[in-house]
């Protein structure tokens, strides 16, 4: 009808987010009839905001950024409307193909990729070639330790390597999966019997925690993916394993002082089988309570088009552009030389959600367990984690309070 | 004035209000009730109305209640003696002949006005931060490495967070009410012999016991929905999970909202029980 | 006592009180003075306490990206509409319990105050479906009604202890003058308390711009107060100690200027008539 | 206007009765004055005719209406309280405007009337201060003045005076007998001084418990009170109170005689004789207290100022035996 | 014990100079009551003595030691203050075991003490009341229990009674003068209150504007105030006083006559002569104000209970000449 239509958008404050609210000139340039309206919030809230109103069929949102850990379980649900009729042009195919089937359920898509990302080593060239050291292409965690230590000079606000420490299920948690993975370590046996007592569980987490003890900066405990983006990009820290398009962020000489000396490479592994690198998309739906599903699709076609994304390169470069969503873009001669862009699509293509570990599993996910408690298990266990870090218990006594949770909710969700 | 027409009048006159307040007791507490007793998990489309006390046996069972509990009381326990004792001693100064005295009393009254995310947003960031913060540059300067409060003293660190906070209420509380003590009483008690120390202990601080129990009542209501400060600096990790945290994170982080409404009626059970103790002794301050 | 007080002792004292005041004041300073500084400034180490570049650039992406005066209006609007209603609903309330107290006014009181007990995570299902079934997620006034319900208690309270102060006799003159019950109210009960109600007010005004609970989950767009403009602000991505400085500036400013300039009402208001 | 009946009326507080039935008639134009010692419902029989607290049996009449259930704005009377009651955020205007104001009169007669009352009481120059910026007398006098811009039936005053000094409390009374004179109103006035009630009053009410003891003029109860309690209460020193051989000498159970009729002197002579104890030297006067005389412990005499006694000196004390009041064993006077 | 004298003492707050240099000397065993106008610095005095204020200039001595620089606790004295300044949260007595325990006395002893006080007192049965619970009567008697516990060398009243109505203030007054007689302790007591003064006192200091205008007994003031402030401070009601052609006639700018010293008669052959205005009938006197005597606006005079003068009568007046007090243009008494 003549009247505008208002899409209510809620979105996490991260910096492609933000890069797409500050373009909508665009948008409403080649759609008059459609009002944006923007919901920026932390995280977590935007989490618990977003998951509080599908649940009650609340209706506030029209356009919902989540993640490829929420997808299948809310399609699950009914809570989501189909994508599978974004236009013609959209071209749904280009889609990369981990992405296109961790955010789909029963083959049907129902969240597009904004961007997607898996996570791998960024680390200073600078110091590296200081201290003599190379840094391998596919580097295992033996070496990665070694170059850590060589390189903390806590004195100096020096640490060799930064990781995630902070409690919650999308930030330590996500980490020391794929730590665990690549130990070959997993969440549940094939009978959802917690597995967080097995061997493999203590050799990966004794691993993380004497690291971060040895090398890590102070605080680490409370460190997510932006207090970890922020050190490095202050130049603290030699090493960091995290989210691929932090490559971008690392790399912008806006906002990084170590722009010109970050190398890439893969997520290590301690010859097992598995990397330690995720998969990961954020990515936008439509809640089936929407009022405004159709504006809510065209506004979804825009943001995730291959057009969106010539459009961020010709006003941000390149390198802003919202990678590891679409093929296309890794095909294009002028984003190949980007210089992560390589390593960021070798490293999403080797991660495999319906194969985590070594060990078969009865779920999906690699740095997460796709089933509704998820949330729950991942946060508390997440914080016996963070205890731990901040020197308050053991690995094994993290493991063992953990394994205790996990067992408690398991149970009272019927699994057992 | 008692007569029938104005009491009747009375009547007329407190229904607004109590109606309104027992709705907004009644409607969402029998809610949460009744949500208590079922198996209610919205992300499996679960909703069983009935089984029994399972969730209370559950929420109270698990190890994280008690530990909860204990943290409640442990953190609102020490904000309060740290407020009121801090409150007196402030009082007292603010009290003493000080060159612009409004200016002090404002900058020492801010804090109360700050919203409580931005508080721990500045303190977690500004403040604490163990690369970035003032503390941290402070320990540099001075040659130490710096403390790492939320993770080392997390449960401290947000006690301070809350304590700066809610220190000017009980200041300018506990400053109005030694400025209504009666000068004369003072000067008796300088008659009969006793040293500053003396009035302190014998007239200043009985004189404020109602004033006191005054700042306890108000603050303990307040505190024990803390939420934003544990929210925003850890998440309710490393002990610091609180009651309401806990049952935060049961209704919201695992959309178990069963198990959480079970978790908050016992929050609510176990805040009025805590209530009824500061009710009565307010009851009698207030009447004496 | 009013023997003279030496001018050093009262340097000292004065030296100590200022001190104090800043130690307890630095918080807000600093983040005023980093909202003011680059981000490479704000990380500085050590930090520049005042000689660095002064540049507005902060503010200028925060209200970029967020329409800061929406949500400034959302907050006036639904922390004064509440205070407002809830004056208006508690004036009676406590004439009633002030003027003719009956055998259970003490425990309605009680009552009242102990309905603040109720944990709002715990009854945020509840809220939150009520709001959906009413239609009103994400609406000023329904904002207004529960920030409203929320404070009852203590307006009705800090209401009740003034208008305990004021004679009855007074009242009772007016009667006698002619004056029914509305004109009693209007133009001698709350003319006298005004100071009363005007501190009352701006406890509440304040109490009711920083909650921050259910502002921030029963909003998203239309309703959203300066709670839910600092939530976005909350560790982004990269450098961000200068921006989150500026937000929260431009979060707290106006509550911290107004609680400035109305300090002395809001002291009165602030102690309940627990000291007479 | 205003004659003032009440007619077997009673009031409770819960189960205290605090005014057994009454009946008491107020004729119009009266400057009638309850007295009481404190407690004895004098304030609760002023509120009951106000309309302040409900009656719990019983009707009051005013002007021959039946006003019982009346509420107090309607039944035209102006009421001026202890505390004055003034409205502390309007005017001296304001205030003595407001019941003009709720009676809906228009501004321009509330101006005139405001101005007139103002002029009665001379408080022309204060009309815009706020009551605040008011000596005690003369917020008193706007009290005053609020209640007689109404033209009331009558006027109530509950202890107006109290709350004011000495000299001041001298001064307000002569005006307000003047106001009485200049106004003949009917006035009806709660006390516990002796002296508002002696020099004001037409009629004095002597209350007891809820129970009126004796109503007359103030001569005729200082003359001739009805009872002990009423000689005891009226007077000031007290009158000495003598039981024993002496009053059965004069044919009572107790005799009373007051420190003014009874002249010190020579102790040979005297019908009764005694030591000083202590004398109050006021100047004018001196209050002897005559221990030992074997009547009573302590008898207390008013001398002149000049006498020359002392404590310990023996003295000799007549009474004038036309003053002795005699009382039987029930309390009551013998005529 | 307990002989004080102040040495040129002086008082300034700021720049406004309270107390110019004073000297006074009160004995050993004395009673001293400062009496003068509202703001005129009693209380100020007072306090300068107890040291809660640092005199500005001058000496003041205790038995012969300076205690000029000596803190309040110090100084042996006791002081009752005007509002009692009772400590609200302790027992009675505890109130008064305060100052031993302060000097650290053993509790036998504390307890011995305060129940002799107690039962000086007739506060024996409300031991273990807070002073909340008393009347203000009672309040008055712990706040001297607290002092007389101390045995202090002089005692410091600072309007003590000013808080409690007539009948309670006559009986305290008496209560104190028997404390005094049985102790025989220095008092020092301030008040406005006339007859206080004159009733109480050993030695009346009047005092206007900081500045004595007389040391006397309460006859000598009465008798033979020296000057007119002193004339029309002392005695109730306050003397006439005339100038003028009568004046002159007795060689003085100012004469002065006490109501109680004219005696009213038959207008003919008497001195002066008027119309009575307001006549106030006590029972015991009448004072009446005369009007149009063509001496003064208004005489007052004080007559018989009975005499049948009523308003508007024709009076003549007989002054007792012996009794007229004579002032210079200056004001200070012709002798
Ligand atoms: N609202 C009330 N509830 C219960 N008892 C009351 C109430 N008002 C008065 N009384 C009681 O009624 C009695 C008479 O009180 P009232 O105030 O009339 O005395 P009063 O003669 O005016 O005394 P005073 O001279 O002290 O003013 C007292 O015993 C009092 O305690
Ligand atoms: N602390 C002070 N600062 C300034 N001026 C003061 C102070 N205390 C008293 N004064 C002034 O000193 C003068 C004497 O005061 P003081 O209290 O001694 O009077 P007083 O005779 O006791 O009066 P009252 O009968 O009203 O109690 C007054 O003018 C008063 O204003
Ligand atoms: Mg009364
Ligand atoms: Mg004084």
């Amino acid at each position: 009808d003549a009247h505008a239509t208002t899409v209510t958008i809620a979105t996490v404050n991260n910096g492609d987010m933000i890069r797409m609210q500050g373009l909508t000139d665009d948008f409403n340039e080649k759609h008059p009839d459609i009002t944006l309206e923007w919901v920026t919030l932390e995280e977590n809230i935007l989490r618990q905001r977003v998951t509080q109103d599908i649940a009650t069929n609340g209706g506030q949102f029209d356009v919902l950024t989540i993640g490829m850990y929420e997808t299948p379980i809310w399609a699950a649900q009914g809570w989501l409307v189909p994508l599978d009729d974004l236009g013609e042009d959209y071209d749904a195919d280009d889609i990369i193909p981990a992405m296109r089937a961790g955010l789909s359920y029963e083959g049907t898509l129902y969240a597009a990729p904004f961007y997607g990302e898996s996570s791998m080593v960024m680390y200073r060239t600078d110091l590296f070639d200081e201290a003599g050291l190379e840094m391998p292409r596919e580097p295992t965690w033996e070496q990665i330790a070694e170059f850590a230590r060589t390189l903390t000079d806590k004195d100096a606000e020096q640490y060799g390597i930064c990781l995630r420490g902070k409690a919650g299920w999308g930030e330590n948690m996500a980490f020391i999966t794929t730590v665990a993975n690549s130990f070959g370590a997993r969440w549940f046996d094939e009978e959802w019997n917690a597995q967080l007592d097995s061997p493999e569980w203590l050799e990966a987490v004794t691993f993380y925690n004497d690291l971060m003890a040895d090398a890590g900066p102070p605080g680490a405990a409370t460190n997510g993916f932006n207090e970890n983006l922020a050190l490095f990009q202050q130049g603290k820290c030699g090493m960091w394993i995290d989210a691929t398009v932090a490559a971008s962020f690392v790399t912008n000489p806006n906002d990084s002082e170590v722009a010109d000396s970050v190398g890439f490479a893969l997520a290590p592994d301690t010859g097992r089988g598995k990397r330690a690198n995720w998969l990961w998309a954020w990515a936008l739906a439509v809640p089936s309570g929407s009022d405004a599903t159709d504006a809510a699709k065209q506004f979804i076609a825009w943001a995730t088009s291959k057009d969106y994304l010539e459009l961020v390169a010709s006003t941000e470069g390149w390198s802003n552009v919202p990678p590891g969503s679409r093929t296309s873009l890794y095909k294009n001669p002028e984003y190949a030389q980007v210089p992560f862009a390589e390593m960021t699509l070798e490293s999403i293509n080797l991660a495999d959600p319906g194969n985590p570990t070594v060990d078969q599993v009865p779920y999906v996910g690699i740095q997460y367990v796709a089933i509704p408690e998820w949330q729950g298990i991942g946060t508390s266990a997440g914080q016996e984690f963070s205890n731990m870090l901040a020197g308050q218990q053991t690995p094994e006594e993290a493991l063992a309070r953990a394994q205790e949770l996990v067992n408690e909710e398991m149970e009272a969700a019927g699994y057992r | 004035m008692a007569t029938k027409a104005s009491k009747s009048a009375a009547r007329l006159m407190m229904a607004p209000a109590v109606t309104l307040l027992l709705g907004w007791m009644l409607v969402p507490l029998t809610m949460t009730l009744y949500f208590s007793f079922a198996d209610y998990r919205p992300l499996r489309a679960t909703f069983e109305p009935w089984i029994g006390f399972d969730n209370y046996v559950r929420f109270t069972s698990s190890s994280s209640f008690w530990d909860a509990v204990t943290t409640t009381l442990v953190m609102v326990g020490s904000i309060l003696a740290i407020t009121v004792v801090l409150g007196i001693l402030l009082a007292l100064l603010l009290d003493k002949p000080i060159f612009g005295q409004g200016i002090v009393r404002i900058l020492i009254i801010s804090p109360f006005f700050v919203m409580p995310t931005v508080s721990a947003l500045v303190w977690k960031n500004m403040m604490m931060d163990p690369v970035n913060g003032v503390f941290s540059h402070v320990s540099r300067f001075l040659g130490a490495t710096p403390h790492d409060f939320l993770t080392q003293t997390p449960l401290f660190s947000i006690i301070l967070i809350v304590s700066w906070q809610w220190l000017p209420f009980a200041t300018l509380i506990l400053l109005t009410a030694i400025q209504s003590l009666d000068g004369e009483q003072l000067e008796a008690a300088e008659m009969d012999g006793a040293p500053p120390l003396k009035r302190f202990w014998h007239i200043i601080l009985p004189h404020l016991a109602r004033a006191i129990t005054i700042v306890i009542l108000i603050q303990t209501i307040f505190l024990l929905a803390i939420f934003a400060e544990i929210f925003v600096t850890t998440q309710g990790s490393f002990g610091t999970r609180t009651l309401t945290y806990l049952v935060f994170q049961r209704v919201l982080e695992s959309q178990n909202v069963g198990l959480g409404s079970a978790g908050g009626i016992i929050a609510v059970i176990l805040a009025n029980i805590i209530a009824l103790f500061l009710m009565r002794a307010v009851g009698k301050n207030l009447d004496a | 006592m009013a023997r003279a007080v030496s001018t050093r002792t009262r340097f000292a004292w004065t030296a100590l009180a200022w001190t104090i005041a800043f130690l307890m004041f630095f918080p807000i300073l600093w983040t005023v003075l980093t909202s003011f500084k680059t981000e490479a400034e704000a990380i500085a180490s050590p930090p520049s306490v005042v000689a660095f570049d002064w540049t507005l650039e902060n503010y200028g992406v925060v209200q970029e990206r967020s329409d800061y005066m929406r949500y400034l209006w959302n907050s006036i609007i639904i922390a004064g509409g509440s205070t407002l209603l809830g004056i208006a609903v508690a004036i009676p309330a406590a004439w009633a319990m002030a003027f003719v107290p009956g055998r259970f006014t003490r425990d309605i009181l009680m009552w009242m105050l102990s309905t603040k007990m109720l944990p709002a995570v715990g009854v945020l299902y509840p809220i939150y479906l009520i709001c959906i079934e009413l239609g009103v997620l994400d609406n000023r006034a329904a904002l207004v009604v529960i920030l409203m319900l929320i404070n009852l208690p203590i307006i009705v309270w800090m209401l009740y202890t003034y208008f305990k102060e004021i004679p009855g006799e007074i009242l009772e003159a007016a009667r006698m003058d002619g004056a029914n019950l509305r004109s009693e109210i209007l133009y001698v009960l709350t003319p006298m308390a005004i100071p009363g109600i005007a501190s009352t007010i701006l406890l509440n005004f304040i109490l009711a711009w920083n909650e921050a609970f259910w502002t921030l989950n029963l909003t998203s767009v239309d309703a959203a107060p300066l709670t839910a403009f600092i939530a976005s602000y909350s560790s982004p991505e990269g450098l961000f100690f200068a921006k989150l400085s500026a937000a929260s500036t431009m979060a707290i400013a106006p509550i911290l200027i107004l609680g400035w300039f109305s300090q002395k009402q809001l002291v009165r208001g602030l102690t309940f008539g627990a000291v007479k | 206007m205003g004659h003032i009946k009440l007619n077997q009326i009673t009031k409770s507080f819960g189960d205290v009765e605090v005014i057994p039935p009454l009946d008491l008639t107020i004729e119009n134009g009266e400057f009638a004055v309850f007295v009481g010692p404190s407690g004895c419902g004098k304030s609760t029989l002023l509120r009951l005719i106000a309309g302040l607290e409900d009656v719990s049996s019983g009707h009051i009449e005013i002007d021959g209406r039946d006003v019982t259930d009346v509420p107090p704005a309607k039944r035209g009377l102006a009421m001026v309280f202890q505390s004055y009651a003034l409205y502390p955020h309007m005017s001296v205007r304001k205030n003595i405007a407001f019941p003009l104001h709720m009676a809906g009169m228009d501004q321009a007669e509330q101006q005139r009337r405001v101005e007139r009352a103002a002029s009665v009481l001379n408080l022309t120059d204060y009309l815009d201060r706020r009551p605040g910026q008011l000596s005690g007398g003369q917020r008193q006098r706007v009290a005053i003045g609020r209640a007689i811009v109404r033209e009331p039936a009558a006027f109530l005053f509950d202890e107006p005076l109290s709350n004011l000094d000495a000299a001041l409390r001298h001064g307000m009374r002569m005006e307000i007998g003047e106001l009485h004179q200049s106004l003949s109103t009917t006035m009806i006035y709660v006390t516990h001084d002796q002296v508002e009630a002696m020099t004001m009053a037409d009629k004095i009410v002597v209350l007891r418990a809820g129970v009126i003891e004796q109503v007359g003029s103030p001569l005729d109860l200082y003359r001739e009170p009805r009872n002990l309690f009423v000689a005891g209460f009226i007077g000031s020193p007290t009158m000495n109170l003598i039981e024993g051989d002496e009053a059965r000498k004069h044919g009572a159970h107790t005799i009373g005689i007051r420190p003014e009729h009874i002249v010190p002197g020579d102790p040979d002579g005297a019908p009764w004789s005694g030591t000083v104890g202590l004398s109050e030297h006021l100047g004018s006067d001196t209050f002897l207290h005559v221990h030992g005389t074997g009547l009573t412990e302590s008898i207390t005499v008013r001398a002149d100022g000049e006498v020359p006694l002392r404590h310990g000196d023996r003295v000799g004390l007549t009474p004038n035996a036309e003053r002795i009041h005699r009382f039987d064993q029930a309390g009551l006077r013998i005529a």
